[in-house]
């Protein structure tokens, strides 16, 4: 029960959904779907493990007064209160102008915005401190990063050649070498489903 | 009234994570803990409404008991919380990954496999144009070099080792592409970060 | 006399003028109407053809569309099921499988389908078709490539891992962020700091996730072996379901169930820069000496990558999410590009079978190679057949 | 420590500081900047001039707000200059936070220029699962969607009536910030031969720039600088003005150039200050 049964799953409902690929009928049909949505609610019950890990944490944190606990409370309390105003008035919750949607509007969104926004800086740095001439393939980056960059700045005369430059890159090599990547990827893919559905590797799922 | 507080608040917030890129302090530190706390509430209470019911509620509702096999399973799963029976668990996770591998198996074979394969044979010769002959004879090559690269149970030498060379190097001129566009993303970013700073909150620009 | 010539005159002209508005007449009628099961469906669609209207194209009698109708009895009542532009002579008449869909087309019964040449205003019916029924098939004929590569592909596998089995030596070329898996552990040990493990933004079915669970495995392994804290925020409640359970087995076989702590391994949030926010967190208070970056990354790539490099950590990072591999070599110490992160539970384990499906992989992508060479050959002399070989229908 | 290493070693705050110095004084001090127009945005350009009045130009709007900086750009530019033309829209939107977004910009700009919904355009709302949506469109609109955004049946929509699928759209457009212009570049394009451009953030231009080679998409609007140039093309012909602020891309080019511009001046400091060491080193 405890070992078998879970590879048993894993390789029956895996050959089904590779089966039912290949026919076409309406029967294999609604089991594909149901499947899918049985995925997506038991993903919904799992919810509830992350909620009862973040809150565990924060509450231990609290309890034990490790340094920074007063954090804790902070989203504690932004958790609890968003999940009475989010669960309490029922779907009219996600209405425009609810206590929900206004705390997601000046809140949730300026800072989601505003983390995005590091980035600005820090592909600066990175670019300061990463792309270094170390090695030939360093190189390569770099130079083939410089001429895309130099697209969006006049150049005068040479923009017309760099501007030739960047197109054969975005065409030709850099073409070349997406497929290569996908093509490798989805044979790795592939591999990789594969030993889960044999049962080759089952790392992921405990051992006692 | 409601939208010119949201407006400091926001603003105020969008300081307090900028703070970050000086050094790690309290004023981030708060930020980062109500985020991180709004952001789990607004997550579970969007995702109740917008999945689970419809899902599962509304599906059983309308009589369609099949969907009780979903919510069964979603049940063992929380049995993990109960450390002796939690074992039980591994059902649930052995469907969702047991599905999931059965789909992949064909969707990355097909889309990733051979869909770029059929994507990437073309003519290597055509007639009267040069610079597409020349194009299309990069392309062949480049992809031949890159999947030789990624070959992982021979060893890269000598000629192999040339042809592995050469893939990885357009493999870098492609990264340094993606590197180069992203760049402008990002800036925009950041331009609408500073609208909302000096525009929507000080007025300065429009 | 007078009044005569005028009424003629007016007969005549309204004749003409009849003449001239109705001068636009009914098109002829499409013929050969055939109504047949749609082939490699699931049951609920007919397909339906028929030969052109002799007045369909340029420069004739303007049939502008083909309005479809269909009923369950040849004398009864037809209803329009869809329009098909004109020059087009085949139509799905695609119904829904659900019985309570308005649109229904239940399978194994008969329907009857006429076809109306549509002109601006007017319109010509067909004869009535054949009877026919809609039923589901037990093989996609369209899929018949798909299947050959399923076959081959497992056939690889299942040869290479039967040949590792029996104890054939595969070799595997290293990879450097393979090999620097086993020193940033050594040197968080050295440090007494912890790891810090992110498996990143996908969910537990992605490939990328789970390849990065098997990698977990190993490095939980090592880390229970050196007496080293391994800390995994998690994005998604069932990627940290299955993350503890991978760490809790690694434990288990390192022998050592007790150090295992379920609490360093704890849900964030899964909405993506609160996400960031809180690992950047953990990486400035916690400072781990090692970072891993292991599975699906979006935009956030570089912002942990850069918070770790603040905070000094070793990072070994790898992802098949090609947008941001850029930054993961320009922010990380090592990177795993791609398939090289699917491979590396096999570098890590050394276990023969799993060696055996690299290998699998290898020939894989050696087919590839030859039909990419053969094609372009055959796309030079314009062979259509081969072409017509790697064409997958859906 | 050396001058070079001491360059090397740089705080990356400083790095921070500079950007942000940069950002906020080309913010003040705009200026003029040449634009070269790419021939991948000149060709979706002049497709959408070369259309007639009352042709069908379909838009698959695939983006939320979080890409609308980069994006909501080209989508006015093209809304705009289509309804100027007396072209008809037919807009569909395949992602999940964007559809509310469409709707805002439709109705916006139809006010403009006097647009009836369901004569002048129709917007067809939203659907979950993009490859299924747009490979039921190729056979038939109404499939995935049997009614409209608002909850009109299709069939009672004017401009309906002649469309069925893909066949009846002149081409399609693709703004997206999302894997489903693979979708479309595959099965809208690839099984149902209706011609496509995309219009596509920074991030995934690069990606995307393979298919002109193979010609799956005959336009490219990339990022920013992409939109700017639409805009620039779009204003030169009175589609948009710049005083009634419609130029929302191109004002933003001169800080794309500058910030450009200083991180090539990064990398090519930080490699001079590398050299510069390394050669003191030996």
């Amino acid at each position: 029960m405890r070992k078998t049964l879970p590879f048993a799953i894993v390789t029956g409902v895996g050959f089904f959904m590779l089966v039912q690929y290949f026919v076409p009928r309406e029967e294999f049909e609604i089991i594909y779907e149901w499947s899918l949505d049985w995925i997506i609610v038991i993903g919904c019950f799992a919810m509830l493990l992350g909620l009862w890990s973040l809150t565990m944490a924060s509450i231990h944190k609290v309890q034990r007064k490790t340094p920074g606990w007063g954090y804790s409370v902070i989203a504690l309390i932004g958790l609890i209160f968003m999940l009475i105003v989010g669960l309490y008035p029922g779907q009219a919750s996600l209405v425009k102008g609810s206590i929900f949607m206004l705390f997601f509007e000046y809140i949730y969104i300026p800072i989601q915005a505003t983390m995005f926004s590091l980035l600005a800086f820090y592909i600066a740095s990175a670019a300061y401190r990463a792309f270094r001439a170390r090695t030939i393939l360093a190189t390569i980056l770099l130079v083939s990063a410089l001429i895309i960059m130099l697209r969006l700045v006049p150049l005068g005369p040479l923009s017309s050649v760099n501007q030739w430059l960047a197109n054969f890159i975005l065409t030709v090599p850099n073409m070349a070498a997406k497929r290569a990547f996908w093509i490798g990827v989805g044979l790795g893919a592939t591999a990789t489903a594969l030993k889960i559905m044999l049962g080759i590797e089952r790392t992921y799922m405990g051992r006692d | 009234m409601v939208e010119t507080i949201g407006i400091w608040i926001a603003a105020i917030l969008t300081l307090g994570i900028f703070s970050f890129l000086y050094k790690d302090n309290p004023f981030y530190k708060f930020c980062e803990s109500l985020f991180v706390g709004v952001s789990a509430g607004y997550w579970f209470a969007t995702t109740f409404w917008q999945v689970m019911m419809p899902k599962l509620v509304d599906n059983l509702a309308a009589g369609r008991w099949i969907y009780i096999i979903g919510g069964i399973f979603g049940i063992l799963m929380l049995l993990r919380l109960f450390p002796k029976i939690g074992w039980i668990s591994r059902w649930s996770l052995a469907l969702v990954v047991g599905t999931t591998a059965g789909l992949y198996f064909t969707r990355y074979l097909v889309s990733n496999g051979m869909v770029q394969t059929e994507n990437t044979i073309m003519p290597i010769f055509v007639t009267g144009n040069l610079p597409q002959t020349i194009g299309n004879l990069v392309i062949v090559v480049g992809t031949f070099c890159g999947l030789v690269y990624f070959f992982f149970s021979k060893e890269h030498k000598g000629t192999f080792g040339g042809f592995a060379k050469v893939g990885i190097w357009f493999i870098m001129v492609s990264f340094g592409a993606s590197f180069g566009y992203t760049v402008m993303s990002r800036m925009s970013l950041l331009l609408g970060r500073l609208d909302y700073l000096f525009g929507t909150w000080l007025g300065l620009i429009k | 006399m007078r009044k005569i010539t005028i009424s003629l005159l007016t007969i005549f002209l309204l004749t003409l003028f009849v003449n001239i508005s109705f001068s636009q007449e009914e098109p002829l009628p499409p013929s050969e109407v055939k109504a047949s099961d749609t082939p490699n469906d699931n049951g609920h669609s007919i397909t339906v053809t028929w030969k052109l209207s002799p007045d369909d194209g340029a420069g004739k009698k303007n049939v502008v569309a083909y309005e479809i109708l269909r009923s369950d009895n040849p004398e009864g009542e037809f209803e329009i099921r869809g329009v098909a532009p004109a020059g087009e002579s085949r139509f799905d008449d695609k119904g829904a499988k659900e019985k309570t869909d308005k649109n229904y087309l239940p399978g194994h019964k008969n329907f009857y389908y006429k076809v109306r040449a549509k002109a601006d205003k007017t319109f010509a019916e067909s004869e009535v078709s054949n009877p026919a029924f809609a039923y589901g098939q037990w093989y996609h004929t369209g899929k018949t490539t798909v299947l050959i590569g399923v076959i081959l592909f497992s056939a690889f596998a299942l040869y290479f891992i039967n040949l590792a089995r029996k104890g054939k030596k595969l070799f595997v070329r290293p990879l450097a962020g393979i090999e620097a898996v086993d020193e940033a552990i050594g040197r968080a040990t050295e440090m007494g700091k912890p790891i810090l493990y992110i498996i990143g933004l996908g969910s537990a079915d992605m490939i990328a996730t789970i390849a990065s669970f098997t990698i977990l495995s190993r490095v939980a392994k090592k880390t229970a072996e050196y007496q080293t804290p391994i800390l995994i925020p998690c994005y998604d409640s069932v990627v940290m379901a299955v993350a503890q359970e991978t760490v809790r087995a690694a434990y288990l076989e390192a022998g050592r169930p007790d150090s295992y702590k379920e609490e360093n391994i704890f849900f964030v949030t899964s909405m993506q820069f609160a996400y960031v926010a809180g690992v950047n967190g953990i990486m400035l208070r916690e400072r781990p000496a090692t970072n891993f970056y292991l599975g699906k990354f979006y935009a956030e790539s570089l912002i942990l990558a850069e918070t770790g490099s603040v905070a000094g950590s070793i990072q070994i990072s790898g992802t098949d999410e090609i947008a941001q591999i850029p930054f993961f070599i320009a922010a990380t110490d090592y990177t795993l590009i791609g398939e090289e992160l699917y491979a590396a539970s096999a570098y890590l384990g050394k276990e023969p079978v799993l060696l055996g499906t690299l290998k699998a992989q290898d020939w894989g992508k050696a087919l590839v190679i030859i039909s990419l060479i053969l094609g372009a050959l055959a796309a030079s002399f314009n062979f259509q057949f081969f072409l017509n070989l790697f064409r997958v229908q859906l | 420590m050396s001058f070079y290493e001491q360059m090397m070693n740089l705080d990356r705050r400083w790095v921070y500081l500079i950007i942000g110095i940069v950002v906020v004084i080309t913010a003040i001090v705009p200026f003029d900047v040449p634009l070269y127009v790419t021939p991948e945005v000149q060709s979706v350009y002049d497709f959408v001039e070369s259309l007639n009045s009352g042709d069908i130009l379909m838009i698959g709007v695939d983006y939320a707000p979080e890409a609308m900086a980069e994006l909501h750009p080209m989508m006015y530019a093209i809304t705009r200059q289509a309804f100027k033309r007396d072209v008809k829209l037919l807009l569909c939107c395949l992602h999940q936070n964007g559809p509310g977004m469409v709707e805002q910009v439709i109705s916006q700009v139809s006010k403009e220029y006097n647009k009836v919904n369901g004569m002048d355009y129709v917007y067809l709302g939203y659907k979950p699962y993009p490859a299924i949506t747009i490979l039921a469109m190729g056979q038939n609109f109404r499939i995935p969607f049997p009614e409209d955004y608002y909850g009109t049946p299709l069939d009672s929509l004017t401009m309906m009536r002649s469309i069925t699928n893909y066949d009846n759209v002149r081409a399609i457009l693709n703004i997206s910030a999302g894997s489903s212009t693979e979708y479309w570049i595959n099965y809208a394009n690839g099984r149902y031969n209706a011609l496509l451009a995309i219009g596509v953030t920074g991030v995934m231009t690069s990606d995307y720039y393979p298919f002109l080679q193979s010609r799956q998409i005959f336009g490219l609007i990339g990022g920013m600088k992409g939109a700017a140039e639409y805009e620039y093309l779009a204003e030169k012909d009175g589609y948009i003005s710049k005083k009634k602020d419609q130029l929302s891309a191109y004002k933003s080019m001169p800080i794309q150039t500058t910030t450009h511009v200083v991180v090539i001046l990064f990398i090519v400091i930080g490699n001079i200050g590398y050299f510069m060491s390394k050669k003191k080193n030996s």
